[in-house]
């Protein structure tokens, strides 16, 4: 069963489209990563997964109903960001009891039990919690809601390192546990990569990969050699990245599409290959400009 | 980089240039070899390997499917995978056709660069077996 | 009511803008007041409020209103019987008293002159109707009775309230002296227009018409042989 | 993967109960807000007095119309405060829609009204405390049997509760676009001082009259709830494409 399926979907504010064209299905059970760099419409569509927000055009099914507004949704997905918020009347403690009337999968124990471990105060009012804590108290009401469609946005933003951790292993954890959909968004996709199976990439709202994590591993690499050489070697395939290192040494990362012959070949002629991480090809692939940063400074 | 489970803490490293669910088969390789999991034995799920690995269970699954695929791992219908009887040997031949083989590449290549002859690299490579072996008993 | 009219608008735009300017800068930021100490606020209220309903109908229980005074015509109807009994007193004769008047006080004096003077009464506030009548038989004694009718202010019977004069007498003179002046405050209470929606009793200012601060007089027996000289009627 | 199957009223009422505990600071303006009507009135709205003889006597009148009439505007207040994002915001943090979402916004706001009628009847028997305690000499009219009492306290709960329906209405229109905070009060301003015109306010005496002139619980209740849910029921379709969090 698809859990979330979009078409076309596209939202504007004004004349700036935030997702434009997207096209993609999230099978169920399966934790994707949706990556990509600040205001590249990230949460602008986790909103419209979760109904806050209605689409200009396109479709979006979740659960194969349109999300916008709509109660089943409500009900079996939950959204988890840093602007979340609580009445300020209510205890944490008593706000975890409001979240187990709410989500009729809740975990009590399981909340219980992370809100002892991240000794949180029940007697504590949500606005006073710091930043970190906030996010801590946030991420404990989306595990142990057991929702069919479980949406993290930013979660760690505020948490030290120690936290963060924790809650990757909690959430991976209880994914085993219970297994369900979830999409987990973040800048950081080294501290996540690990735990995803899927990653969905965005640039200004469009879509420049969906695949798995393993397949992302694989999806380039980085050559090192003298600059005319590697020119030479690769006049006609495409760059993803250029660095030049010194007068006439270049970093070049392309697509992994050469046979291992072509690789062996490259070798021969002094160029060293490398594998990239996959924070560097996200980083690649979602940046302004093919030479990234330094050519902003090479033209001054 | 890694921060669970006691001892196969170091043996994973996610900055490797291996993909992680290689690096789960090649642990599990090094698990049969040592005799750590006997033959005809059930192997760890793909739940247990991502709990034990902080990792998706997808990959997991990934590299268990390598071993399966290469006859290290027969499945069991209804019951999960099982280790081959003759798991071991088609291990050791496998390491000694790639691994072994590349990293013998890898050596002449830096004994060459630095001007080593056959003789001395030979006698590195005689000394060095004697002490792991002398070590080992 | 009429003043509510005038009230609400003003009100109404005052709030307006108060509350649209809170509004503003509520929604923005959240309060950080600790809800324990407003819960305690709040039950301490209603506590306060309770206690003080209770304490304000047991210590200070409503005055009731005689429901036969609840009618202008009532009122009318009294105030020209008191006329006719006055009256017809002036003009020598007593018509039955009761239904009106209720004899408030009585005085009796033993007495055996021949004379009575009853001085003309100059007290600027205080100038009741004085009767006389021969009694048939020579006793020795002279009664005096005040007669009262109804006062009421505002709806309330206040009969009780009001004062009887002193009477006194010296030697062959009967005085009559004022009453002690008596000074009512009273506070008129209602809960609210949507009160007395559902009740009689409209609204408080509509009782100001049932008012009417009611008439007394003297009524003196003397012994048969008694000459009475002074400012008073006879009535037979 | 098995779905949760919920039910809108289920819904409806787990909001409700949620909202019961968590708007607080609801109750807490509303003492405020009739602590300062209480003080407002304590001046009285009249005074008369005369004398025959040698009897005399004043009268203040008192009355808890003006504690009523701040409720009314409480609930006004209060009703655009609930439109505001950050308590929409909190209702989205758990299970809801936009139609739960307004259902149990208006099952609260009648709840509260009732409560504000209660507290209108019983504060002001607390401002009678007051003013007997500073007038010894004091009488109290119009004693109302417990039924009246009842129904007064319901009456001034539906008073109330209009007005929060206005207050939600306006709320929402402010949610819309925010012009309508500034476009509003010269409106009603405006349409006042026309209405005055003539040096009577016809068309307000006339609506107020509707209302108050009503001497039957049971058409009060009909009259005030079938406007209200107009104005909730117009607050409701003009939110039905508004987005949260946006």
């Amino acid at each position: 069963m698809k859990v979330v399926e979009c078409k076309n979907l596209t939202k504007q504010y004004g004349r700036v489209k935030a997702v434009n064209d997207l096209t993609f299905t999230l099978a169920e059970n399966k934790i994707t990563g949706l990556v990509g760099r600040n205001g590249a419409g990230k949460t602008t569509l986790l909103k419209m997964i979760a109904g806050y927000l209605h689409h200009n055009s396109g479709n979006i099914q979740v659960f194969s109903e349109n999300p916008f507004n709509n109660l089943k949704v409500s009900a079996n997905t939950i959204f988890i960001d840093n602007s979340m918020s609580f009445s300020p009347a209510l205890t944490l403690g008593q706000l975890l009891e409001t979240a187990g009337e709410f989500y009729v999968n809740w975990d009590k124990n399981l909340a219980n039990r992370l809100f002892k471990y991240f000794s949180l105060n029940p007697d504590q009012s949500h606005v006073n919690l710091s930043k970190g804590n906030k996010s801590t108290f946030n991420m404990i009401i989306g595990l142990a809601a057991h929702c069919p469609l479980t949406i993290f946005d930013e979660p760690t933003s505020g948490m030290d390192a120690g936290t963060r951790k924790d809650f990757y292993r909690a959430l991976l954890k209880d994914y085993i546990a219970h297994p369900r959909t979830i999409i987990l968004s973040s800048h950081l996709l080294e501290e996540i990569e690990d735990i995803l199976e899927d990653i969905l990439l965005i640039k200004n709202g469009e879509k420049l990969l969906h695949i798995s994590v393993a397949e992302l591993k694989e999806y380039a690499i980085g050559i090192t050699g003298k600059t005319d050489r590697i020119n030479q070697w690769l006049s006609n395939r495409e760059r993803i990245f250029t660095h030049e290192i010194g007068n006439d040494d270049s970093y070049v990362v392309i697509k992994n599409e050469c046979s291992s012959s072509e690789l062996e070949e490259a070798r021969e002629i002094g160029m060293r290959i490398s594998q990239v991480s996959t924070e560097d090809i996200c980083m690649h692939l979602t940046s302004k400009s093919k030479g990234g940063i330094d050519h902003v400074f090479s033209r001054g | 980089m890694w921060y669970v489970g006691g001892d196969v803490r170091l043996i994973l490293n996610s900055d490797s240039m291996k993909p992680i669910y290689v690096q789960i088969a090649e642990w599990l390789e090094t698990e049969i070899l040592i005799q750590a999991i006997q033959c005809d034995e059930k192997i760890y799920s793909q739940y247990q390997l991502a709990e034990m690995f902080n990792i998706n269970p997808a990959t997991a699954a990934k590299g268990i499917n390598i071993l399966a695929e290469e006859n290290v791992l027969y499945k069991k219908r209804g019951l999960g995978m099982f280790v081959a009887t003759d798991a071991r040997h088609i291990i050791l031949n496998k390491r000694k056709n790639t691994k072994l083989r590349a990293m013998v590449n890898e050596l002449a290549k830096e004994a060459v660069q630095l001007q080593v002859n056959e003789e001395e690299l030979v006698e590195m490579i005689r000394g060095m077996h004697q002490k792991l072996k002398g070590d080992q008993k | 009511m009429t003043a509510l009219f005038f009230v609400l608008p003003i009100l109404v735009i005052i709030v307006l803008v108060v509350g649209i300017s809170t509004y503003a800068s509520k929604s923005s930021e959240k309060r950080h007041s600790s809800p324990q100490k407003k819960k305690w606020i709040v039950g301490g209220y209603v506590t306060v409020i309770v206690v003080a309903t209770v304490l304000s109908y047991t210590f200070f229980p409503a005055k009731k209103i005689d429901s036969t005074i609840m009618h202008r015509e009532e009122v009318k109807k009294q105030e020209d019987a008191e006329i006719a009994i006055i009256n017809s007193g002036m003009a020598g004769k007593l018509l039955e008293v009761e239904r009106v008047f209720t004899d408030k006080k009585t005085w009796t004096f033993s007495y055996n002159k021949r004379d009575l003077l009853i001085p003309n009464n100059d007290m600027q506030e205080y100038s009741p109707n004085v009767f006389v009548i021969s009694k048939p038989v020579d006793d020795n004694s002279v009664e005096v009775t005040h007669y009262m009718s109804k006062m009421i202010v505002g709806g309330i019977d206040f009969t009780e309230e009001k004062g009887s004069p002193e009477i006194l007498i010296n030697e062959e003179t009967l005085k009559i002296y004022a009453p002690e002046p008596v000074e009512v405050t009273f506070n008129k209470f209602t809960e609210g227009f949507a009160f007395n929606q559902f009740s009689e009793s409209k609204d408080m200012y509509s009782l100001n018409n049932l008012s009417t601060h009611g008439s007394e007089f003297l009524l003196i027996k003397v012994p048969k042989s008694v000459k009475v000289s002074g400012a008073f009627n006879y009535v037979k | 993967m098995s779905l949760v199957e919920v039910n809108s009223w289920d819904i409806v009422k787990k909001q409700y109960r949620y909202k019961l505990k968590s708007y607080l600071g609801v109750f807490s303006s509303l003492i405020i807000i009739q602590v300062l009507a209480i003080f407002f009135s304590l001046n009285g709205t009249g005074m008369s007095g005369g004398s025959s003889g040698t009897f005399s006597y004043k009268v203040n009148y008192y009355s808890g119309d003006l504690i009523l009439v701040f409720m009314m505007l409480w609930g006004f207040i209060t009703a655009i405060i609930i439109t505001t994002k950050a308590y929409r915001y909190d209702d989205t943090s758990f299970v809801t829609n936009r139609l739960t979402s307004h259902f149990s916004n208006i099952l609260f706001l009648i709840s509260a009204s009732l409560f504000a009628g209660l507290t209108v009847f019983l504060s002001s028997h607390l401002f009678r405390l007051i003013t007997n305690i500073m007038n010894v000499d004091s009488i109290m009219v119009n004693e109302h049997t417990p039924l009246q009492i009842a129904k007064g306290i319901i009456g001034a709960g539906l008073y109330i509760f209009l007005f929060t329906s206005i207050g939600y209405l306006v709320g929402m229109l402010i949610q819309k676009n925010k012009l309508f905070s500034f476009f509003l009060p010269i409106v009603l301003v405006g349409a006042m001082y026309l209405d005055g015109m003539n040096n009577d306010v016809l068309i307000f005496h006339s609506i107020s009259l509707y209302f108050l002139s009503e001497t039957l619980l049971s058409l009060l209740i009909i009259k005030i709830m079938s406007v209200s849910l107009l104005f909730y029921g117009f607050a409701i379709i003009l939110s039905a494409r508004m987005e949260v969090r946006a």
